[in-house]
C-alpha cells in the first residue's frame, strides 16, 4: 500500500477511512491491537481509545517517541428503534434488559465499569465483547436490549436509540496516537501522527468526537 | 514395495511441522504454576463451562445422530443421497458460516428466534447457544461414521434377530448398538473432541460471557497475550484431551478391524 | 389336512410366480440353478420378502398379503442361512436365549430353555464362550440350536451347508436329521446329499416357478427334469420312444432297457456319466449306442475329468480318466464319437 | 430390516437441526445485491486472499503429505503407530490451540520464530502465517485419508510394478498416486475445505488485516455485526463452495467403491 | 553349464531353508503343502525376500546375499500370481507396454512389442479395452503378455490357475505350454494337471526344505513320497518289504506287484484310491489283501465319495459311490475291512 498500515481503535472505524482514505487500517478492540503489535504485527501506528491500553504498549516497548492525545470521546445507552426492552436510562431498569458492553480489557469496557461505579451500579451483561462495534451491532441487530457505546459510534448508526447517561461526558476517554517502533513505512506514519493530533481535528470534531482536553 | 528414498523428506518436514508447535506448546507450558493456573476462576469457570456444554451436546448428538444413521444407511430411495449431502455438508462449512447461519435463524429476529422469542424462549447469549452450536458442527461427525460402520456391517444380524422374534426396536438396542460399540464410541469421540474445540460458531453466534458462554476455546483466545500462562495452561488441557481421544479411537477403531 | 405352508403369490421384480403347499411335519427339499428363486421363496416365507399379489399363509393363517404384512419378528419361523450369524457381542448361551427372551421369558427361563437346547446339538460345555472361539461346525449347530429354541411352526434352511468345510458337513447333517425329526422344514439346497439324507419330498423351481418334483425316492431313481438328473448325478437325454428306442433327431437313436414299457411319444433316457467312452473314430463293438458328438467343455472333477458333451443339440456329460482325456487329447470343439452301454441305459415315459 | 417406527423422530429433528440455518443462511442472503456485495473492494481482497492461499496450502499439504501417507502406510515397525498418532492429533485438536502452539512456535518471540527473527524473516501477521496456520490444521486431513486408502489397497499393484522392472519413484507417481486418485482427490478436497474454513488457528496466530491475513472466515466475523448483508453474501459463497466439495467427494468415493 | 538359478539360502522367519538349482530352459514345478515354502522360494528369486544366510544368483550373478540385495526391479524376472494384478487405470496395452517403457524404451517401441505380445497371447483386439472389461482368463493371459514383454530371464509362476474358473484354465495351460517353451521357468502349483502339461522337473518342499523330486514322468509313475502320491492320486503306505510283500506292521501286510523286483528292506506301496473296496465284515473272495480300518472321514467328491481310512497307523483313502456308502452307513470312527486287489498295487523299493 502507500499509506501507513494503521492499527486503530474500533471506534475510529467510521471516521479515519473518511479522514485519510490512503492509508491500510486494521480496526479492533485496542487491547487487541496491543496484543497484535506485541506479537509482531508490521504497523505503522497504533491508535489506542484510552490511555491506559496506550501505556500498556509503552511498556512493552513497542512505542517510538511520545504517545499524543488527538481527541476525547464518551459512552451513552443506546437500544434498538422502540426500546423493546423500555430501558428509561442508565439505572435499575437495565436490569431485566439484554444488556451488552465491552470486555473490561478494553477501553469501552473499562470506561463501562467506571460509570457503572460513579453511579454505584452493578452491571449484569449478557456478553462481554472485545471490541465496541461488537456491542452496537448486537444493539443494531435486536439481539441485545441494550448497550453501552461511544457517542460517536451511536451518532453514525441510524438503528439505535440514544440515551444519555449523566456524568459521562465529564469522565471522557482519551485517544492517543503513535509511531510503532520499527515502522515499515516511518516516514509516513510521522506525517500520519503529526495530522491526526493537529490539522484533522477539526473533522474528527465535526463526526462527533470532543478536543483533546 | 519400497519407498521412494526421497520420500522421507517430505515425510520428516511433515511430521516436523505437526510435532513442533505441539512440542513447542509442551515446553512452554507453566508446568510449576498449573495447578495452581487451573485452580483459577476464569480456568475453572472455562473449564467447567466446557465439560458441561460439550457432554450435553455430544449426548444430544448420540441421542438425534444414532436413529439418523440408521435411518440413512437402512434407506433405499434416492432421497437418502440427497439427505447424506445435507448432514455433510456442515462437516466442510466454515464454523464462523454456521456460527452466522445460527444467528440469522435462531437469534432473537430470525426464522425460528423470533417466535421463540415471543413465546419468551430466547436462545442468543445463553449457555444454550453454545450447545446449539456445538450441536450443530459435531452432529455430522457421528452421522457420518455410524452410517459408514452401519452400511459395513450389513442388516443380516438385524434380520437374524428379527427372526428370532425380536423388533425393531429391541433389534436396535440389543444386536445393532451393542455391536456397533467400536464405531459408536469412535464416533463419539469425535464428536466430542469436534465441539469441545468449537470457536468460530460460538463466537459468531453466542457472544462471550464468563461462566455462561465463553468456553475453553474462547478463553484461551481472549488470553492468548494478556495472560499467556492461563491461555498455555488451558491449552496443554485441551492438548492432552486431543490426545486420549484419538488414542481412545484408534483403540476402538483396532477392535473394529 | 390344511397344508402347514402354502403359498400363491407373485413378486414381479423376481420374476416369481409361485403355488406351492407344504404339509405338516414334512420336509421339503427345494432344489433349481442359481437365481431360480429358492431364496425368495424362503424369504417370502419368513416375511423378509412381501408379494405383489397373492398371499403366503402359516398353518392356516394370512401372514403375507398385498398391504397386509405380518412382519418377520411376529412370525414362528427357524431361519438357518449360509453363516451362523452368531451375535458376536453375546456368549453361545446368550445367543441361544435371545430368541425365547424377544418373545417375551424370563431371562432364568431363556436360559434354562437355551441350555436344553445347547445339549440338544451336542454343545452344552459352550454355552460361556463367544461366537468367535468356535469352529464353522460349531457356529452352525448353534445357531440350529438359536433357531429351535423359539419352538418355531416351520423350520427355514437356506443352503445350511454352503459355507462349511466338507468335513463337517456330515455330523451337521446327521444331526439335523434328528433334531428336525417332526417340524415342517424348508431346506434349500445344491447338494444331492442333503436331499436324500434330510428331504421327504423335493421341488425344483426354474426362472421363479415350479418345474417339478415328487418324493424324494422317485426323483432319485427317474428323475423328470434334465437339472434334476444333473443333481443326483446322472444325464438325462429327451427324445421320441421309437420301437422301443430314444429318437433324439437327425437320425440319431439310444437304445436302452425300458422297464416299466414303453409306447411310442415323448421319453426320455436316464444314465450315469461312467457309462459313457469316448472314442476318436467308431469302434463298432458290444454296445449298441454310438452318437457323434463335439467336446464342449473338459473339467478337473478328483479323480476323474468329466466332459461335457454336445449331442443332436442336447448336453451329456461323460467321466473319463485323466490319461484318457491326454491321450484323445480332448480340448472343446473336437468332433468324437460317444458310446453309450445300452444295458446302463433306462428309458422311461415323458 | 425394518428401522424403528420412532427413530423418523430424532431423524427429523437432526435433519431440521442441521437444514434449517442452512436454509436461513439462503433465505436470508442479500441475493439481488449479490454481484455488487461480491464486487467490493473488502469482498475481493478476502475472496483472492482466501482462495490465494488455500490454493497454496493445498498444494503444500498434497507436497508434504503424500509421501507421508505412503511412508506410513508401508512402514511395520510400531514407531509408524506412534507418528500416526501424532499426525491425528491436530485434527481433533481445537484450532484455538493449534494458532497459541503455532503462535509460541513460529511468532516472534518463539522457540523457531525469535531465530528466524534475528535473522529478519517474520511470518507472525504475513500471509505466510495463513498458509502455515491452514497447513498445519489441513495436512491431517490428507494424510489420513489417504493412508488408509493406501493401506486398505495394499502393495500388490506396486510389487507388480516392480516385477515389470519400475522403480519406486516411477512406481510411486505411474501407479500408486492414480490408482489413487479418487482417494487423492477426496482428501485433497476434505483439505482444501479445512484450510477454507479456518478461523481460529488464523486469528489466534496470523491476526486480521484486510488483503494480507483477513481470509474470509475472519472478514465474515468481523463484518457479521457492522455489514449483515456482505457477511452473508461471503457466507453464501463459502456455503455454496462446501456444498461442491462435498458433492466432488461423494462423487470420487462413490467411483471408489 | 551353470544353473539359470541357484538358492542356497536360509529364512529364520519363514522355517526356510533351500539348496535348489535350476538348468536354464527347463521347466520346475514346485509343489508341496500350504505354507511349505513354495511362495518363499518365488520371492527368494524375485528379489522381495532376501535370505538371512546364503545367496540367490541368477544366471550365475549373485543377486541376493546378506547386505546385498539386488531389487526387485533390477532384475530380469517375470511374474504371474493368482490375480492378474493389471493397473486399472491403464488399457490393457498400455499395461503390456509398461515392462519396456520402465526398463528405458521409447514409447513407440514399447507399443510396438507390447502390441506383438498381445498377439502372442491372441488378444490383439483388446488393446484399447481397460482391465475391467475383461473376463479372469483374458486378464490372465493380458498378464502372461505383460510379463513376457520385458524378456524375463526367469518366469515365475505362483498358482497362476488358483483364481481362475475351471472352464478357462484349459485355454490358458495351453497357451503357456507354447509362450513358455525354452523358458526357465519355475511353477507353483496345487494342480496335477498343470505338472503333466508343463513342467519337466517336479520339487516337493515340504517344512521349507526340500523333499523330494525328479522329472516329472518318473513321479507320476512311482512317486516317491505320501505328498506326491496323494497329488498324483494315488495312495502311497510305507513298510518293510518281505518275502515280496510289504509289512505294515501289526501283522498286517500287502500283497502285490514289483515289476522292478523287490530286496527285503523299505518299500512302499502305490495304489488308486478306486483299487480300495471296503466291508463291514471280511468277505474272503478272490482280492489277497485284507486290512483292518477305521474309518476317518466322509468326503463328497462328486461323482464318488472319498472315504479316508486309517490303516497301520497310516492312511489311505478309498473312493465308493454314494449309495454305498450310504448302505454301509460309514461314519468317522466305524471299523471295517479295506480290500485292495493284488494286481492294482504296484511295491517299489525305498
Ligand atoms: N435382494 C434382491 N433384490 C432384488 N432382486 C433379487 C434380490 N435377491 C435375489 N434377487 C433376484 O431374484 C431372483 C431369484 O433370486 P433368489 O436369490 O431367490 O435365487 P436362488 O434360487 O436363491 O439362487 P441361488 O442359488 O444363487 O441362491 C433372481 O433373479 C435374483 O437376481
Ligand atoms: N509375508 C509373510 N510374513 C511372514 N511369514 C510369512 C509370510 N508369508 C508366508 N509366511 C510364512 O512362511 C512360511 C512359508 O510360506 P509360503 O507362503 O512360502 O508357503 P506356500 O508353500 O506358498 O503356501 P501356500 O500353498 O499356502 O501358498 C509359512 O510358515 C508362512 O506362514
Ligand atoms: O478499543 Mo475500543 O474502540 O474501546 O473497542
Ligand atoms: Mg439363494
Ligand atoms: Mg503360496
Amino acid at each position: 500500500g502507500e499509506g501507513p498500515v494503521v492499527f486503530a481503535a474500533a471506534s475510529l472505524a467510521e471516521v479515519l477511512p473518511r479522514i485519510e482514505p490512503r492509508a491500510q487500517y486494521s480496526f479492533d478492540g485496542s487491547s487487541g491491537l496491543v496484543d497484535q503489535l506485541a506479537a509482531g504485527a508490521p504497523a505503522d501506528v497504533f491508535a489506542s481509545a484510552d490511555r491506559r491500553t496506550m501505556d500498556r504498549a509503552v511498556g512493552e516497548g513497542l512505542i517510538d517517541g511520545e504517545p499524543r492525545m488527538f481527541a476525547t470521546n464518551h459512552l451513552v445507552l443506546v437500544v434498538p428503534t422502540g426500546n423493546p426492552a423500555a430501558v428509561t436510562g442508565f439505572d435499575a431498569s437495565l436490569d431485566g434488559a439484554k444488556l451488552v458492553v465491552c470486555a473490561p480489557e478494553v477501553p469501552c469496557g473499562a470506561a463501562a465499569q467506571r460509570l457503572a461505579g460513579a453511579h454505584r451500579l452493578t452491571l449484569r451483561p449478557v456478553s462481554e465483547e472485545t471490541k465496541v462495534t461488537d456491542v452496537l451491532g448486537k444493539v443494531e441487530s435486536g439481539e441485545a436490549d441494550a448497550g453501552l457505546v461511544y457517542a460517536t459510534d451511536a451518532a453514525a448508526s441510524g438503528a439505535v436509540e440514544v440515551i444519555s447517561v449523566p456524568g459521562a461526558e465529564a469522565d471522557p476517554n482519551t485517544y492517543w496516537v503513535a509511531v510503532v517502533r520499527g515502522a515499515p513505512h516511518p516516514d509516513a506514519a510521522r506525517a500520519f501522527v503529526d495530522r491526526l493530533a493537529g490539522e484533522w481535528g477539526a473533522q474528527l470534531q465535526d463526526l462527533g468526537f470532543g478536543p483533546p482536553a | 514395495m519400497n519407498v521412494p528414498r526421497w520420500a522421507w523428506l517430505p515425510f520428516g518436514a511433515a511430521v516436523a511441522l505437526l510435532a513442533v508447535p505441539l512440542l513447542g506448546l509442551v515446553i512452554r507450558a507453566p508446568w510449576a504454576r498449573l495447578p495452581e493456573l487451573l485452580a483459577s476462576e476464569r480456568a475453572m469457570d472455562a473449564l467447567t463451562l466446557s465439560i458441561g456444554t460439550c457432554v450435553v451436546s455430544t449426548l444430544i448428538v448420540l441421542a438425534l445422530g444414532a436413529p439418523t444413521a440408521l435411518v440413512l444407511a437402512r434407506a433405499r430411495g434416492s432421497w437418502a443421497r440427497w439427505v447424506r449431502t445435507l448432514v455433510t455438508v456442515p462437516m466442510v462449512l466454515p464454523p464462523v458460516v454456521a456460527g452466522l447461519a445460527l444467528l440469522i435463524t435462531l437469534g432473537r429476529r430470525g426464522l425460528i428466534g423470533q417466535p421463540l422469542s415471543v413465546l419468551g424462549i430466547e436462545i442468543g447469549f445463553t449457555t444454550a447457544a453454545v450447545i446449539a452450536a456445538q450441536t450443530f458442527v459435531a452432529l455430522p461427525f457421528l452421522v457420518v461414521s455410524m452410517e459408514g460402520a452401519l452400511r459395513a456391517a450389513g442388516d443380516d444380524y438385524e434380520r437374524a434377530a428379527a427372526h428370532l422374534g425380536a423388533s425393531p426396536t429391541r433389534t436396535f438396542f440389543t444386536v445393532t448398538l451393542p455391536m456397533l460399540a467400536p464405531a459408536v464410541g469412535s464416533g463419539t469421540a469425535l464428536a466430542f473432541a469436534r465441539a469441545l474445540g468449537e470457536f468460530g460458531a460460538t463466537l459468531t453466534f453466542a457472544g462471550s460471557l464468563q461462566g455462561v458462554t465463553r468456553t475453553l476455546p474462547l478463553e484461551i483466545y481472549l488470553l492468548r497475550e494478556g495472560d499467556t500462562d492461563l491461555a498455555l495452561a488451558l491449552a496443554v488441557v485441551l492438548l492432552a484431551v486431543a490426545a486420549a481421544i484419538v488414542g481412545v479411537s484408534h483403540g476402538l477403531r483396532s477392535v473394529h478391524d | 389336512m390344511t397344508d402347514a405352508v402354502r403359498i400363491d403369490a407373485t413378486v414381479a421384480s423376481r420374476g416369481l410366480d409361485l403355488a406351492v403347499g407344504i404339509p405338516e411335519g414334512v420336509t421339503v427339499a427345494v432344489v433349481g440353478p442359481n437365481g431360480a428363486g429358492k431364496s425368495s421363496l424362503v424369504q417370502l416365507i419368513a416375511g423378509s420378502l412381501a408379494p405383489d399379489a397373492g398371499s403366503v399363509s402359516l398353518l392356516g393363517e394370512t401372514v403375507s398379503a398385498p398391504g397386509r404384512i405380518v412382519p418377520v419378528h411376529r412370525r414362528r419361523i427357524g431361519h438357518l442361512g449360509q453363516r451362523a450369524l452368531l451375535f458376536p457381542h453375546l456368549s453361545v448361551l446368550d445367543n441361544v436365549a435371545f430368541g425365547p427372551r424377544s418373545r417375551g421369558a424370563t431371562r432364568a427361563a431363556a436360559l434354562e430353555r437355551a441350555a436344553r437346547e445347547l445339549s440338544g446339538v451336542g454343545l452344552a460345555d459352550l454355552g460361556s464362550r463367544r461366537p468367535s472361539q468356535l469352529s464353522g461346525g460349531q457356529a452352525q449347530r448353534v445357531a440350529l440350536a438359536r433357531a429351535l429354541a423359539i419352538d418355531p411352526d416351520v423350520m427355514l434352511l437356506d443352503e445350511p451347508f454352503a459355507a462349511l468345510d466338507a468335513t463337517v458337513t456330515p455330523e451337521l447333517r446327521r444331526l439335523l436329521r434328528v433334531r428336525l425329526r417332526g417340524l415342517t422344514t424348508v431346506l434349500v439346497t445344491h447338494d444331492f446329499l442333503d436331499v436324500v439324507a434330510l428331504a421327504d419330498h423335493v421341488i425344483e423351481l426354474h426362472g421363479g416357478s415350479l418345474a417339478g418334483g415328487g418324493p424324494v425316492e422317485n426323483t432319485v431313481q427317474r428323475p423328470a427334469t434334465e437339472f434334476l438328473a444333473h443333481f443326483v448325478g446322472l444325464n438325462l437325454l429327451r427324445g421320441r420312444a421309437h420301437g422301443g428306442a430314444l429318437a433324439l433327431g437327425g437320425g440319431i437313436s439310444v437304445a436302452g432297457l425300458a422297464d416299466e414299457g414303453l409306447v411310442d411319444g415323448e421319453a426320455r433316457a436316464v444314465f450315469p456319466p461312467t457309462a459313457v467312452s469316448v472314442f476318436r473314430a467308431a469302434p463298432h463293438g458290444s454296445p449298441r449306442n454310438e452318437l457323434p458328438a463335439v467336446v464342449e467343455l473338459v473339467e478337473d472333477r478328483w479323480p476323474v475329468q468329466r466332459v461335457t458333451l454336445a449331442v443332436a443339440g442336447q448336453r451329456m456329460a461323460a467321466d473319463l480318466t485323466p490319461e484318457a482325456v491326454r491321450e484323445l487329447a480332448l480340448a472343446p470343439g473336437e468332433p468324437v464319437v460317444a458310446v453309450l452301454k445300452a444295458t446302463q441305459v433306462a428309458l422311461y415315459q415323458g
